[in-house]
């Protein structure tokens, strides 16, 4: 049981735990919360396979801007109370969905064997940058137009239309 | 495995001593130095020169009731202040007091320590929301609002630093400056720097939704007793590490002639912190138009421009 | 399972410290429950209206620049931490790296300048 | 290796069992979070294998990137419905049926 082992049960305990509490909590503020604690638990995943920068990435962007964001919206569309938000008619089908779903991607996931072996060493910070600006400088610029376009759609969206 | 447990605990249960006496210090020092720029003493009272006033004030919390209000909602509520004090302990660890004195330093420190306070955005939103008052709301919503605007141009004036240092590594950022410091190789980026933090800790002038005259108490309206008292002591702790970050990545803490590298390392972090408390009593408070459209308007562009101007730079230089 | 000794200390650190950043609070709190007296009146669980009984339940407002902050927020995030990525090894990319940096962060001012002149960055 | 696999698996199926029962649209982008957090297991899990892991982990950046702009244009739907129909109940959403 080396530290990796009990590191990955913790932070797997963590998110799946945090998850479930995040989907069938009643009231909404709980489920934000713990929707936090499963972000944080997903950025330790990320650090336990060696992808340091990733997971403070995703503590920056995630926690600090999209769990944000969400409270944002519960804070302006006075859902807090405890009103029902779950229970559509028939929620077991749902569950029985959900459970095939885990099914399959578990059986898949036990057969596969990856070809070339893990490597543990962790991804330098310069070799991310590198990737990045070198083969990935595609991507990178289409993010940069994603980004604007995104902003000019929610913007659009939400501003009250002057033509009405 | 569990050695370096016992060593995280320990500097931890450490910082949490070091950070817990400098909120004592800063209050007394915020107290002192506002007392002695407005021509009065300060507290004098207990012990030569005040000196054990904070002291009082902390017994007198541990004594004091705290409540917790009928229709609130009590997860929210109790977890709030914890979630608001965690993330100033957290951001102590990489910052490099002197060279000894290193708790971890993180491939990517300086992210590390831009990314932890956006739990305490989180904390004072939660704090807003599960307290069921329409005053807390709005300070709650207010100063969160303010928090994620003068998050962008903060982390925008440290990368000024981080392209200048090549890493992310607050240790390798420190080896850089024992020659020239950073702050003077990018002044833009340390003054914004300095303005930012002053309006992330929300500190006059910058101190809009906590203002007396404006919403009662902002969103610790419902708070009393020690749980209060951990929201001003995560806004004093903030207020330690984030000056001492400042130190060591804009000063070069610990570089400095003849003094040891911790002296230096205090006497530049406790500059950076009398120069917020001069600000904090000579700067009138700015309307929550101004302190809104400032960050967007004004220092985003600059931050931005700065960035270019070093990058351009230090590219042919 | 295979984890390089440096990120399991990494790891190990930030969990310790966020540990005791609760658990140092939480605490105090805890010992302070016998120090504390305890008597909640009803009128000290009444919300805090300055002393008035609470005037209406808290209702929501419901103003668009609340979000315009938050929208523009979360998206200098995501370009804030793709530069963190990248300006370490600006310098080795020399004007070419300069260039297709200054033409991302071109465009995510763009988004700036659209919203500045749509008046969504004023707080009215 | 299976492992992180298995527990992306495991999220993926807890995020969509949220976003096929909640009524709150909020939650329902909450459920969609989560699964896009699986999937950003799974690459960073891949990216271990694969010649070169750094190029694996700018993809996940790519996708937290591209994850933040969804929730904040999801939001903005959200918003706008709230406005206009005063509940953030999906099941309330019927006015194309009439």
């Amino acid at each position: 049981m080396g530290a990796g082992d009990i590191l990955f049960f913790l932070a797997a305990a963590v998110s799946i735990a945090a998850a479930v509490v995040a989907v069938t909590d009643e009231r909404l503020l709980h489920s934000v919360l713990a929707f936090g604690v499963f972000l944080f638990a997903i950025a330790c995943a990320f650090l336990i396979m060696g992808a340091e920068f990733v997971a403070v990435a995703q503590i920056f962007v995630y926690v600090g801007g999209v769990a944000v964001l969400i409270l944002f919206g519960v804070m302006l569309t006075a859902s807090r109370g405890a009103q029902r938000t779950v229970e559509t008619e028939h929620p077991m089908w749902a569950m029985v969905c959900a459970l095939v779903l885990a099914g399959t991607l578990i059986a898949v996931a036990a057969a596969y064997r990856p070809a070339t072996a893990v490597q543990s060493r962790a991804v330098d910070v310069s070799l991310l940058g590198n990737a990045l600006l070198g083969p990935q400088l595609v991507g990178f610029e289409l993010i940069g137009l994603i980004l604007l376009a995104s902003v000019i759609a929610a913007l659009a969206v939400v501003r009250r239309e002057p033509g009405r | 495995m569990m050695v370096t447990l016992a060593t995280s605990v320990v500097w931890a249960v450490g910082l949490f001593v070091v950070a817990a006496l400098s909120v004592m210090l800063g209050v007394y020092l915020e107290r002192k130095v506002a007392g002695h720029m407005q021509a009065r003493l300060g507290p004098m009272r207990t012990g030569p020169h005040g000196i054990a006033q904070t002291l009082a004030d902390t017994v007198k919390l541990l004594f004091k009731e705290d409540l917790i209000p009928g229709k609130v909602d009590r997860l929210g509520f109790i977890v709030a202040p914890l979630l608001a004090f965690a993330p100033a302990l957290m951001s102590l660890m990489v910052i490099p007091y002197a060279r000894p004195f290193v708790p971890r330093d993180l491939n990517a420190g300086v992210l590390y320590f831009l990314a932890v306070p956006a739990i305490g955005v989180i904390a004072v939103m939660v704090a807003g929301l599960s307290s069921a008052n329409n005053y807390s709301l709005l300070g709650g919503l207010r100063s969160a609002a303010q928090l994620i605007s003068y998050e962008i141009p903060r982390s925008l004036s440290v990368l000024s630093v981080v392209m200048l240092a090549g890493s992310l590594s607050t240790v390798t950022i420190l080896e850089r400056q024992t020659h020239v410091w950073f702050a003077v190789l990018t002044p833009i980026g340390f003054a914004l720097y300095i303005i930012t933090t002053i309006a992330e800790l929300n500190r006059t002038p910058f101190d809009l939704p906590e203002a007396e005259a404006e919403l009662v108490g902002g969103y610790h309206t419902e708070y009393s007793g020690l749980r209060w008292a951990f929201f001003m002591m995560a806004e004093y702790a903030g207020f330690f590490a984030a000056s001492a970050f400042g130190a060591a990545v804009f000063l070069g803490g610990g570089n400095g002639p003849l003094l040891p590298p911790i002296v230096w390392f205090v006497i530049k972090t406790y500059a950076i912190i009398l120069f917020m408390m001069w600000v904090k009593w000579t700067v009138p408070r700015f309307r929550i138009d101004q302190v809104m459209t400032l960050s967007r308007k004004v220092l985003i562009p600059v931050a931005l421009l700065n960035l270019a101007v070093t990058a351009v730079v230090m590219q042919y230089v | 399972m295979l984890m390089s000794q440096r990120d399991a200390g990494d790891l190990i650190f930030i969990l310790g410290f966020a540990l005791v950043g609760v658990a140092a609070p939480a605490a105090l709190l805890f010992i302070g429950r016998w120090l504390r007296p305890s008597s909640p009146g009803k009128v000290k669980m009444e919300p805090y209206e300055c002393g008035l009984p609470q005037a209406s339940p808290p209702r929501r407002l419901f103003r668009i620049r609340y979000y315009a902050f938050a929208l523009l927020f979360v998206i200098f995030d995501v370009e804030t931490v793709l530069l963190f990525a990248s300006a370490p090894v600006l310098k080795r990319f020399g004007a070419a790296g300069l260039w297709s940096v200054g033409a991302f962060v071109a465009l995510v001012t763009l988004a700036l300048v659209y919203a500045w002149r749509m008046h969504l960055l004023e707080w009215e | 290796m299976t492992r992180f696999l298995v527990l992306s698996g495991l999220l993926l199926a807890i995020g969509a069992y949220g976003v096929m029962t909640r009524r709150n649209a909020i939650c329902t982008l909450l459920g969609l979070e989560i699964m896009l957090n699986a999937g950003n297991l799974n690459l960073i899990a891949f990216s271990r294998v694969s010649p070169s892991p750094a190029v694996g982990q700018t993809f996940v950046l790519f996708s937290i990137g591209i994850a933040a702009c969804e929730a904040a244009v999801g939001l903005a739907l959200i918003l706008a419905m709230w406005r206009r129909y005063r509940t953030v109940d999906i099941d309330k959403l019927v006015s194309l049926k009439e």
